[in-house]
């Protein structure tokens, strides 16, 4: 970890219009789940909670924001050509990619912990949904870092990673997940959910996962720990875009 | 403008030996595309001017020595170390890129206060006090780099490359965008720093200011190096070119039918007023003009060589 | 040494030379060499009402991608021949079922007429705008074409008239092709001609109108986003996101709950709106099962309309009167 | 009348006064702008064409006040921007034309003369490609284009040979040099390149922190200093030390002896003793000129009497 890089790419990070907008991004599931609960009939809050929590959050919100910030703290970084000057440092490769994908993390946590749990408790608080939003909560917790350290190392991989990463969420975990239930293996919302299930307890049964909570934690692991070599490897030989 | 005082303190003795600079039969290419080609040479301190035209390699040839670009063939080094992957050797190097992307939302003084940090220097604020200092960036400090001018925003630039005193400085196309008094300013830095022992190797099209700063040149051209040193003496070894002179005496004809009979001088013209003197051999003319004149009794008012400056040396070089 | 500049030509650039007799065959040879130095012009200067209305016509030629290379043009004739087609088709089944003696039936089943035509067309069009407002605006901004333009003889803010001109007539063409069809088909497949047009051209106001409004609604939301993304992508993808989102979210709002407030939010999706003005100005009910739940008044949708184009045009100006060329 | 005439001419914005008060009278030729960054160089590009409007006092253009008859100025004034302003996808001709009837010009016109301007600035077959695919002089050469094709009685030019290389600037500054002379079009070139400023103008406007530093004909700054340089190779140490036994005074910089101060010129009997010294010494005898001003020296900090260390 690295402290003056953290606190340029904090800097970097919070001070631009892209930021406000994904703010504002994080703060609709919470509106949207008092709408639901002002003129919502369904009285089952655990199933409702749940169906809100993963429709709203765990699909859409927690990996756009993770998408945004993972690659906006080092790709654009590198695609604007100001990566030079912390590349241009005796400072080792793995330290600058520690500290970046901590604020990306960092970030993408700040915003969606407190959106998971209000959109949480304000549609399922005295239904039954109380657990399942804790559940929630808990689990982007990991979810954030998975993704965000997973979009890090796409953003050094290639200077497309923001479609790269819309294709993933949108076709790989959406679309395909439906069809072939083998991509649960490599889909972090399955992992999310999957622990929010476990977290839950009981009322655990109401979050659907195709993998178990065990192996959702080791597959979590190894895909950070993957993504994190990859990013570093790949940092290393980065080769900048000449003119000639 | 107060001239920065740039009291530069000789630098730390290189981690290791060899040249500053050297590449060995270094190549660089993209597929088929070869940008450099089996280019070779060594460099130590002083100032170094990197010539050529658009698309000739200079900016490769700068990226592989600053190790952010992999040469395909021979190597880079720096005080024997080569450059790619190694971050080490940036405690020795700055480099000055050509893009003129820096974090625009940071201040200036944030940004060479950054620098500073990330080199590890003992005391980076003072670090980054002095390079503001030494670039004359003291009144727009606190201001953000996004606000900057370009001139500005090269002189952040140039700050954040000087921040830990490397002993070597990469610099491509320095000056752009600055204005007359920041060019000199700028050139009377990098001539303190040469004194001062580091190794100062810079990219520029200006030929006007190579010429009276960089006291060796590196021309290159489609990749290769076309010459290197002193550029007076590589128009010495232009012995294909004539070397051409305007005088003026107090009796021009006489005068040129004096040197058309030796056999060092080749053309002699005489327009509306102006002799123009074409001689083969520099060494035996310029020799032979002075006796002539005084044989004759001739005064010699101006003698004026046309093309052995800078641009005339360049322009053969990259015309061939 | 400095180059000395060449010593200026006798004749001035400025006195153009008498055009040459040439002599016939008979009289003795000549021949002349004519100065193909630098001319000035002498010619007429149109002034700023000219560069308004080339302006106009070369952006209006860019939203169909004439004058370009071919890859622009596939995009906006694309859409066009996709719009226009449901119409055609409807006219030759027409054509052959009178023919065939069945000419009444098909007209009562025949789901295409001008109420309903935007229904099919919407997405089309919708399209056509979030494809072509980039290409208006985007690409003057993004390479800095905007300082050639403020540096000649026009104005800013002429420039957001000419553009916003042009790009209404580009939209207003999309949809009043296929219309135009309809009402052609409508008028010669009917033995009586004269009759068949005392029918038709009632409906051409309420078509005009609708046109026009869907035009000015949809062409400055596709302007007024162009105008602040000069990135082409971003902007496509925003305005496809203004015209989709409200109104996914105001299904989802409307269908969840029931009366009260909540019926004001179908006011915030564009293709709500515009097939609220439809069925106003047409006089029928709406084809959206979102308008006829919010059972708005007819006259608010317009009134939204004309609003948003009032203030999206004013946003654009000012974007345009301090943007740094 | 003046080709342009400013009357102290402000103009503040805030925090920052750009111009303050330059009054200002120029003709027709090719006019150098310098200043310091910041000096309100490009705000006064921006004035001459009626883009900005002055805080107080005024610009006129051709006798057209630039704030009121904005557009009429613009019609007779051509700009080539420093930055790059040009839409990769459309070819020269297109571009070119187009501009041309931005600035009114009827379409047919527009079209031949584009012709022969794009001929003028040395764009040939390559006028129908993409700009995108142009290399940067190629670029240059449209923006320069772009300015002329509706025949302005004034161009401003700002930093013409921004990005080119030592071919291109000479290529680009020669036509700059025509356009003045040959094409009889006022030529403003904005640049902190003092070199090019010497080689194309023959008028300087110099500015600093939004006052006029000086305005004059460029030889005023050029001219000869009367101090004499000798180079003799490497036998400068021997050369000095004869002349000064022979009772000339005399000083080395760098390669040079320099003999005689500025202001008076060297003593008559000296170019004989400076070439009977060189003989005498077996010496080769490789530069003998005047050493001249330069425009440096109204950027220098150094004091005024000491000569730009500059060869010509």
């Amino acid at each position: 970890m690295n402290w003056p890089i953290v606190v340029v790419t904090l800097r970097g990070a919070l001070g631009r219009r892209r930021t406000f907008l994904v703010a504002l991004l994080a703060v609709v599931p919470v509106l949207i789940a008092a709408i639901i609960r002002v003129g919502g009939t369904s009285t089952d809050g655990a199933a409702l909670t749940a169906g809100l929590l993963d429709a709203l959050l765990v699909t859409t919100v927690l990996p756009l924001v993770a998408l945004v910030f993972g690659t906006g703290v080092l790709g654009s970084e590198l695609d604007d050509g100001t990566a030079v000057y912390l590349l241009l440092k005796p400072i080792e490769r793995w330290r600058i990619v520690v500290s970046k994908a901590a604020v990306a993390a960092g970030i993408t946590m700040a915003l969606v912990v407190p959106s998971t749990l209000l959109a949480g408790l304000v549609v399922g608080a005295g239904r039954g949904g109380e657990a399942i939003a804790i559940g929630f909560t808990v689990a982007v917790l990991p979810g954030s870092l998975v993704y965000a350290v997973g979009f890090v190392a796409l953003s050094v991989v290639t200077s497309r990673a923001l479609i790269a990463g819309l294709l993933y969420v949108f076709i790989w975990e959406g679309l395909l997940a439906g069809l072939f239930a083998g991509t649960a293996l490599f889909s972090v919302r399955q992992y999310v959910l999957a622990l929010a299930g476990w977290l839950a307890g009981s009322d655990g049964k109401a979050i659907k996962s195709s993998v178990d909570a065990q192996t959702a934690v080791i597959l979590a692991v190894v895909v950070l720990a993957v993504a994190t070599a990859i990013a570093i490897r790949r940092l290393a030989s980065w080769e900048v875009r000449t003119a000639e | 403008m107060t001239a920065g005082s740039s009291t530069t303190t000789s630098p730390r003795a290189p981690a290791s030996s060899g040249p500053a600079i050297e590449l060995s039969r270094v190549s660089r290419w993209y597929g088929n595309v070869v940008a450099v080609n089996e280019v070779s040479f060594a460099l130590g301190p002083g100032v170094t001017g990197l010539l050529g035209p658009n698309g000739a390699g200079k900016s490769t040839l700068l990226h592989m020595m600053a190790g952010l670009l992999r040469p395909s063939q021979g190597d880079v080094r720096i005080h024997g170390r080569p450059t790619w992957h190694d971050p080490a050797i940036y405690r020795e190097v700055g480099l000055v890129p050509e893009r003129e992307a820096v974090h625009p939302y940071l201040t200036g003084w944030q940004f060479a206060l950054l620098n500073a940090q990330l080199q590890r220097l003992p005391d980076p604020a003072a670090a980054a006090a002095k390079a503001i200092q030494t670039v004359d960036l003291g009144d727009v400090q606190h201001r953000q780099i996004g606000t900057y001018s370009k001139g500005m925003r090269q002189r952040a630039k140039i700050a954040a490359a000087l921040v830990h005193e490397p002993a070597v400085l990469l610099l491509d196309e320095p000056f752009n965008g600055m204005d007359p008094r920041q060019r000199l300013h700028m050139m009377e830095l990098l001539r303190s720093m040469a004194a001062a022992g580091r190794t100062i190797l810079f990219s520029s099209h200006i030929l006007e200011e190579v010429e009276r700063l960089a006291e060796n040149v590196l021309v290159v051209y489609a990749g290769r190096l076309a010459a290197s040193g002193d550029f007076r003496e590589i128009r010495r070894l232009m012995t294909d070119r004539p070397h051409t002179f305007t005088v003026r005496s107090s009796d021009d004809r006489r005068l040129a039918s004096r040197l058309v009979a030796s056999p060092s001088v080749f053309g002699v013209e005489l327009v509306d007023g102006m002799l123009t003197v074409r001689a083969s051999e520099f060494a035996a003319f310029t020799v032979l003009l002075p006796r002539a004149a005084r044989e004759s009794g001739i005064t010699l008012f101006e003698l004026r060589p046309t093309d052995e400056s800078l641009e005339s040396v360049f322009a053969y070089l990259v015309r061939r | 040494m400095t180059p000395e500049p060449r010593p200026a030509p006798e004749t001035s650039a400025r006195d153009v030379p008498s055009p040459p007799q040439l002599p016939t065959t008979a009289s003795s040879a000549t021949g002349s060499i004519f100065d193909l130095g630098y001319r000035g012009y002498e010619g007429p200067r149109l002034g700023r009402r000219h560069a308004i209305y080339a302006l106009f016509v070369y952006s209006l030629r860019s939203a169909y991608g004439i004058g370009r290379s071919g890859r622009a043009k596939i995009v906006p004739i694309g859409l066009a021949i996709l719009a226009t087609l449901p119409a055609v088709i409807s006219i030759a089944v027409r054509a052959f079922a009178a023919q065939a003696g069945a000419g009444a039936e098909v007209e009562r089943i025949d789901p295409i007429r001008y109420d309903s035509y935007y229904g099919y067309v919407s997405t089309i069009v919708m399209l056509f705008v979030a494809a072509q407002a980039p290409e208006l605006l985007g690409r003057d901004q993004r390479y800095h074409v905007l300082s050639l333009y403020f540096s000649r003889a026009l104005l800013r803010t002429d420039y957001v008239v000419a553009k916003g001109a042009a790009f209404a007539t580009a939209i207003l063409i999309l949809i009043l092709i296929p219309q135009a069809v309809i009402f052609v088909g409508l008028v010669i497949s009917n033995t009586d001609i004269v009759a068949a047009l005392g029918d038709n051209v009632g409906s051409i106001a309420p078509v005009l109108a609708v046109a026009a409004a869907i035009a000015l609604l949809l062409g400055s939301i596709g302007l007024a986003v162009s105008a602040f993304t000069p990135r082409r992508a971003y902007a496509t993808a925003t305005i496809m996101a203004i015209f989709i989102v409200p109104g996914v979210v105001s299904q989802i709002v409307l269908r969840s709950t029931t009366g009260g407030l909540t019926r004001y939010i179908v006011l915030a999706a564009p293709e709500a709106v515009i097939d609220g003005v439809n069925a106003f100005l047409f006089g029928v009910k709406p084809s959206s099962r979102e308008v006829v739940r919010a059972d708005l008044a007819g006259e608010l949708y317009l009134v939204v309309v004309i609003a948003v184009v009032v203030v999206l045009l004013g946003a654009l100006a000012r974007r345009y009167q301090r943007i740094e060329a | 009348m003046a080709l342009i005439a400013l009357d102290r001419l402000t103009k503040q914005f805030p925090g920052v006064t750009a111009l303050d008060a330059l009054s200002l009278e120029l003709e027709p030729g090719v006019i150098g702008l310098v200043g310091s960054n910041g000096a309100g160089k490009s705000t006064l590009l921006k004035i001459l064409l009626g883009l900005l409007p002055p805080t107080s006092g005024s610009a006129t253009v051709m006798g057209l006040d630039t704030a009121r008859e904005g557009t009429r100025v613009r019609e007779l004034v051509g700009y080539m921007p420093e930055h790059d302003a040009l839409p990769p996808d459309n070819s020269a001709t297109e571009l070119v034309a187009h501009l041309a009837q931005m600035s009114g010009l009827p379409p047919a016109a527009a079209r031949e003369r584009t012709a022969d301007v794009l001929r003028h600035v040395g764009l040939f077959e390559e006028r129908y490609r993409a700009i995108g695919g142009y290399s940067t002089g190629m670029k240059q050469r449209v923006k320069l284009a772009q300015a002329l094709v509706h025949d302005p009685r004034l161009l401003l030019l700002d930093e013409p040979t921004n990005g080119l290389d030592p071919s291109g600037r000479d290529e680009m500054l020669a036509l700059v040099r025509r356009t003045g002379t040959e094409f009889g079009i006022a030529v403003i070139v904005a640049s902190h390149l003092l070199g090019e400023i010497e080689r194309v103008c023959d008028y300087l406007v110099a500015i600093e922190a939004g006052h006029l530093l000086s305005a004059a004909p460029l030889a005023t700054f050029t001219g000869r200093t009367g101090v004499l340089a000798v180079e003799v190779e490497d036998g400068s140490d021997a050369l000095a030390a004869a002349l000064i036994a022979r009772g000339i005074e005399t000083r080395q910089d760098g390669r040079a002896v320099l003999i005689g101060l500025d202001g008076h010129g060297p003593a008559d009997d000296a170019y004989d003793i400076v070439r009977d010294a060189i003989v005498d010494l077996g010496l080769p005898l490789v530069r003998l000129e005047h050493r001249r001003r330069s425009l440096e020296d109204l950027f220098r900090d150094r004091p005024e009497d000491e000569p730009a260390v500059r060869p010509s």
